[in-house]
């Protein structure tokens, strides 16, 4: 029998020391000294009225899921705060490879609205448009995209440039080897990559503690030998100084960091979903007290930064848009025929060009 | 009628049914337990049997596959569930290299009596990536079954053969068809075998083959048919690995024609290999050449476009008349 | 003669021009460094060209197909090395969702312009698991590109226009002729088309497919065959994926007989796709039903056996003669 | 711009609290006191004559690749400590999920050591006899085996059995998604698992700092909320404290542990590879003064518990029982053709049964 090590300690967890970043309670009172940029006020406000409009944009899609106008939508609500950050904080060159729930951090870098409605309708051309630059589309298989982020900030590397990739997913990707094989590569390679976790506490059903029993998700990244840390995922601030300085210490070459954002999916998983059938009521309550729009809201008002009647003038704006981007969308027309096959190789090998005449016929448009 | 089921609930009654009969028959996958799967497969089975036979798992598609493999080798009776047909990719290398070797690679002293379920296939405007239908890539590996169901009928029975089989099932589950038709299941426990086709309806002029989902549009097809006084033998191959060649010889040998249907991509299909054993076998009883009905060789079309790609009625028709027409 | 020679450094040489001439060419995968691959198909490129064109990465297939497909949307032209095709399955989800469907999911925005090598195949006595040749599994997959050579001329040309490719190319590379056969190469920067079969003898009395290794068996019965008096036209498909039925249309279409021949399993193979197209296109034309000569249906046998699992000249000559005298 | 919070020391990499545990050092001498146990010495010298023994079957292996009497063979030598102590550590109930290169372990679990050589012969019969238990075969798709592991330890779980499963993996396995995915279940769900990595500091051609950015590949356990332990690979007596009680904790149901076993491969990586392509004989040569036989026997000779003579005696008697084994696996002939189809499905399908018939007139026995 072994002498019981364990009872001396040698298989204790290993200590967590990640550190958790905050500066806006759920009320939106600060709980430390606010950055500089943060006591000016006006990039927050541009915080904020990106929140609102990604919000309203979010309702409108899945207004149009219920009216059978659009397909089976998963709702950002919620979680608006890491994307607006991102969002902003990116260069243009830079290369964003999301997941699907993204819409505030897609609106900022450029894409059009009516090309992300034009998605979720169902729809490859809404992941075509000029918007996204040469950033990724989104992406369902879950945590796949970590790979492509290691491999695009790889060929940054590659060719000198000062580039960084950021990538998002969420709390149940973390648990898919694809997002930890990416962790280990940046890791040893020391690249340009940003990988936000943004974790809203459910991953569909499954919760978080039924994820992954370590204390932080954060820590995942040690392994891998790389920076990690915890940043309230609905406080603005907190995210702007956590992502922002990751961003950067990656374009100067310092490597990557693991970013877990604590947030909650207020909304079902998806429009398919009914998170009733298994969770708490009461768990939901108490997130909508902690949520990212109104606790800056909070902040803004207190601080003479942001009227009621800004707000109220915002909101018809943000709502013209919207209905802009819905008209759009809607007037879309079908896809040609062309358009399904014409993109699986740059250039359309015979056999498929016989079947593209066979599938025209049938349509009865030769 | 209430005690009548659809496709979906038949799934679920051969779990419910499985579990009762075997404490061995365990469930894993992705929102299977409180949420009862997405699509409602797993339906309160978690509260029936408990957490230590319904498992959440993690969310990690490779794992599910290998641990299905390692709890098989210890003689229990998993049923994994893989969400959507799409995330079954990452499966891939523990389905080819152990589940479906096990066996053969230790000589039988280890085996795996699993059953990985995934619904699959287009049509119900799901999401990119939640239409795929690849059973032909699993079809091809030596050790595996691929096993469909077509019905409430066919997927209580197959299930539960699936379930008692020795070996890895792959048992794909057409969602096009999981609430399109209620049945009355047969009696508990009774089972189907996984090594025949099943003939829907028997005819005359042409065999027509298919599977899964598209077994409804071929049945609207042998009705139009019907209608025009063609008869049509249609027959619902069921088990596509192994093959029972078989039944669809002895039906291509008596009416000298056969049209093959199926949703994926044309090329390398399941569709071409059903139609070489034809050819091969039949050559110079063949009236007419075996056609295929397919999918086009591209990526399922997201869904605003997805009706155009699954092959319908009409595509049927024509085939068939086309192939009653030759030479 | 020194400057002739063999199929893997046939890729060697290709590899070096295409990064002598594109500072895009990367190279990736594991001990493809200072260890020069397994087979040295990499050697001395880390020194000529660098760690940053020439990366060992972390052993993790999953991982390497990702950040290729990274790499390859960011313009970059890499080229990954998995070690041998029995580790390729865990690549499957990002080549189907991915690599092959970027271009088409962004209509064009971004695209995949990657190869992903592989040794394929069985015949030289390596480990359990490495001697798979699944080539059928990419075939079905809309998007790719499914390239294998057979000799080394055919490896230099068809390797650099993979490169070229915009789009991704799965290369599998026969290992069991790495060595057999040296050849002069080419005129450096030749390029081979991939969208055509090449016929490699002219024939009257029967069409002989395959590819990859086989080439060689096959090769060898048409010799024998010719001693015989049978005139015998043998097909190079190399490209599988998009497959020139062309090419083997009109032989057979001259011959009136052809014979498939390929290691993979064969049900659900290659052979199948083709033997189905010809029956289709073909049926009133043809003397004698199609025949493959073929892998059985059961997991490629450790070593000790595989040779008589691997297709030999011996039943390929049978095939042929079987084929001849029918009817 | 943000604050830079980096300067603060935000990005700092995660601490690394991994325990290393020695209690031999490379010439034999004890680093602090001994447990009781090798205080006493006879399993001590249990341990010693078993990594002997595994050590000349090994040798005997390589010698029979060179001959041409069988295939590509990964030898062990360097490496033997961790398998002798799993090996005498686990119970026969328990489930070894081995790697490649487990040859000690596989031994004292009772594997014959004619079906490792018939194994390594090209034959899978090799993986069928009796002495695996329900051990599993040697894997070869790198950690692979790990999803095995937990799914063995679930199984256990779910029985109620007081069974520990154990698996092993090199260093490069540790990148693989499998092995971490797998570690992060055996974290959620507690299992009765023991991880243990040989960390041979090569994964053939790829050195370990390129393999992981991490200071040590235990604490990948972290990100699992595993606890996690570097144990010296090549000292009997701390892997026996190591493996010894995280297999006990296990069996109470205390849940998982990563254990990394640092020790060196000091041949090629196969008979197929030529290590000296990549690898530095200065390190090898150092490796050797660090290896766990010449280690072990020192201390046992200066203890008086083993002589030369026993030495004499012991090789004698193990040369002659790996004879024996030569002999039996050089005499097992071919596989029948039932042997390739017969257990690919417990019944033979119809399909197979013809083409069985096939292979069988073309072999030319009916
Ligand atoms: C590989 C893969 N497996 C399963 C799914 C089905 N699925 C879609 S979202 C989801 C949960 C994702 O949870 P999380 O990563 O926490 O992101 P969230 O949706 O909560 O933002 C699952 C299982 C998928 N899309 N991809
Ligand atoms: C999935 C997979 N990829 C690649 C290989 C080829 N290969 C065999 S051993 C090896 C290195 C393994 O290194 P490590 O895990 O450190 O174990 P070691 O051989 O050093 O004991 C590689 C790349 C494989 N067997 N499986
Ligand atoms: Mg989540
Ligand atoms: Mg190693």
């Amino acid at each position: 029998m072994p002498t019981t090590l364990d009872g001396g300690g040698l298989f204790r967890v290993h200590e967590s020391d990640i550190p958790f970043v905050c500066y806006l309670d759920a009320n939106g009172q600060p709980t430390q000294p606010l950055p500089g940029w943060a006591e000016e006020g006006s990039l927050l406000v541009d915080y904020y009225k990106a929140m609102v409009k990604a919000r309203e944009a979010d309702r409108k899609a899945i207004a149009m899921q219920r009216t059978g106008v659009m397909g089976t939508y998963p709702s950002c609500l919620g979680q608006e705060a890491p994307g607006v950050v991102y969002g902003k904080q990116l260069k243009k060159e830079d290369v964003l490879v999301p997941y699907y729930r993204d819409l505030p951090g897609q609106l900022l870098r450029g894409v059009e609205l009516s090309d992300i409605y034009l998605y979720w309708g169902g729809d490859e051309r809404g992941s075509a448009g000029p918007g996204y630059g040469q950033d990724f589309p989104n992406c369902v298989p879950i945590a796949t995209q970590a790979g492509h982020a290691v491999g695009v900030a790889s060929a940054f590397r590659i060719r000198d440039e000062h580039r960084v990739a950021l990538t998002t997913c969420g709390d149940g990707a973390t648990s898919k080897g694809d997002f930890l094989e990416a962790l280990n590569l940046a890791g040893v390679w020391q690249l340009p990559v940003v990988f936000l976790v943004v974790n809203n506490q459910w991953a569909i059903s499954v919760p978080r503690p039924i994820q992954c029993g370590a204390p932080t998700l954060a820590q995942k990244g040690a392994g891998a030998g790389l920076p990690c840390v915890q940043v309230d995922g609905n406080d603005v601030i907190a995210l702007h100084e956590v992502i922002g300085s990751a961003i950067e210490r990656a374009r100067q070459g310092k490597g990557s960091v693991v970013i877990e954002a604590i947030t909650y999916r207020l909304g079902d998983h998806t429009t398919a979903d009914d998170a009733t059938r298994y969770r708490d009521s009461e768990e939901v309550r108490k997130a909508w007290s902690e949520e990212p729009v109104k606790r800056l809201q909070t902040y803004l008002h207190n601080r003479g930064l942001w009227s009621p009647e800004q707000e109220q003038a915002y909101l018809e704006q943000v709502k013209l848009e919207i209905q802009q981007a819905v008209e759009i969308y809607q007037k879309t027309p079908l896809p040609q025929v062309d358009d399904l096959f014409d993109y699986h190789y740059k250039d359309l090998p015979a056999g498929l060009r016989r079947q593209k005449e066979e599938m025209q016929g049938g349509l009865g448009h030769e | 009628m209430s005690d009548k089921k659809t496709l979906v609930e038949a799934v679920n009654t051969a779990l419910d049914h499985a579990m009762a009969d075997d404490k061995d028959v365990v469930l894993l996958g992705e929102d299977i337990g409180a949420n009862g799967g997405v699509f409602r497969a797993t339906q309160d089975l978690k509260s029936k049997y408990g957490l230590k036979r319904v498992m959440d798992t993690p969310l990690a598609e490779t794992l599910i596959a290998g641990m299905t493999v390692g709890m098989a080798a210890q003689g229990l009776k998993p049923v994994a569930e893989i969400q959507f047909m799409g995330f079954i990719f990452a499966c891939m290398e523990q389905l080819v290299t152990h589940a479906a070797r096990m066996r053969n690679r230790t000589r039988g002293r280890l085996s795996c009596p699993m059953v990985l379920r995934a619904p699959f296939g287009g049509g119900i405007h799901a999401p990119e990536h939640h239409s795929e239908s690849t059973e032909a890539l699993l079809a091809h590996i030596p050790g595996l079954r691929v096993v469909i169901p077509s019905s409430p009928v066919r997927a209580y029975g197959l299930l539960r053969s699936a379930i008692d089989s020795p070996d890895p099932v792959i048992f794909l589950e057409p969602k096009r068809i999981y609430r399109v038709q209620k049945q009355t299941l047969p009696e508990t426990g009774s089972r189907l075998p996984l090594d025949t086709c099943f003939t829907l309806r028997e005819g005359s002029d042409v065999t027509l083959v298919t599977w899964g989902a598209c077994v409804r549009e071929c049945q609207e097809a042998c009705n139009t048919l019907a209608e025009q006084g063609v008869s049509v033998e249609l027959i619902d191959v069921a088990t596509i690995k192994p093959l029972d060649m078989e039944t669809i010889l002895a039906s291509t040998r008596k009416t000298g024609r056969c049209v093959i249907v199926h949703e994926a991509a044309r090329s390398f299909g399941v569709g071409a290999e059903i139609a070489a054993r034809i050819f091969e076998d039949l050559f110079f009883e063949l009236k007419a050449p075996v056609k295929r009905v397919a999918g086009y060789d591209i990526t399922m079309p997201y869904y605003r476009m997805e009706e155009h790609y699954i092959p319908d009625h009409k595509r049927i028709v024509i085939a068939i008349h086309d192939c009653l027409t030759e030479p």
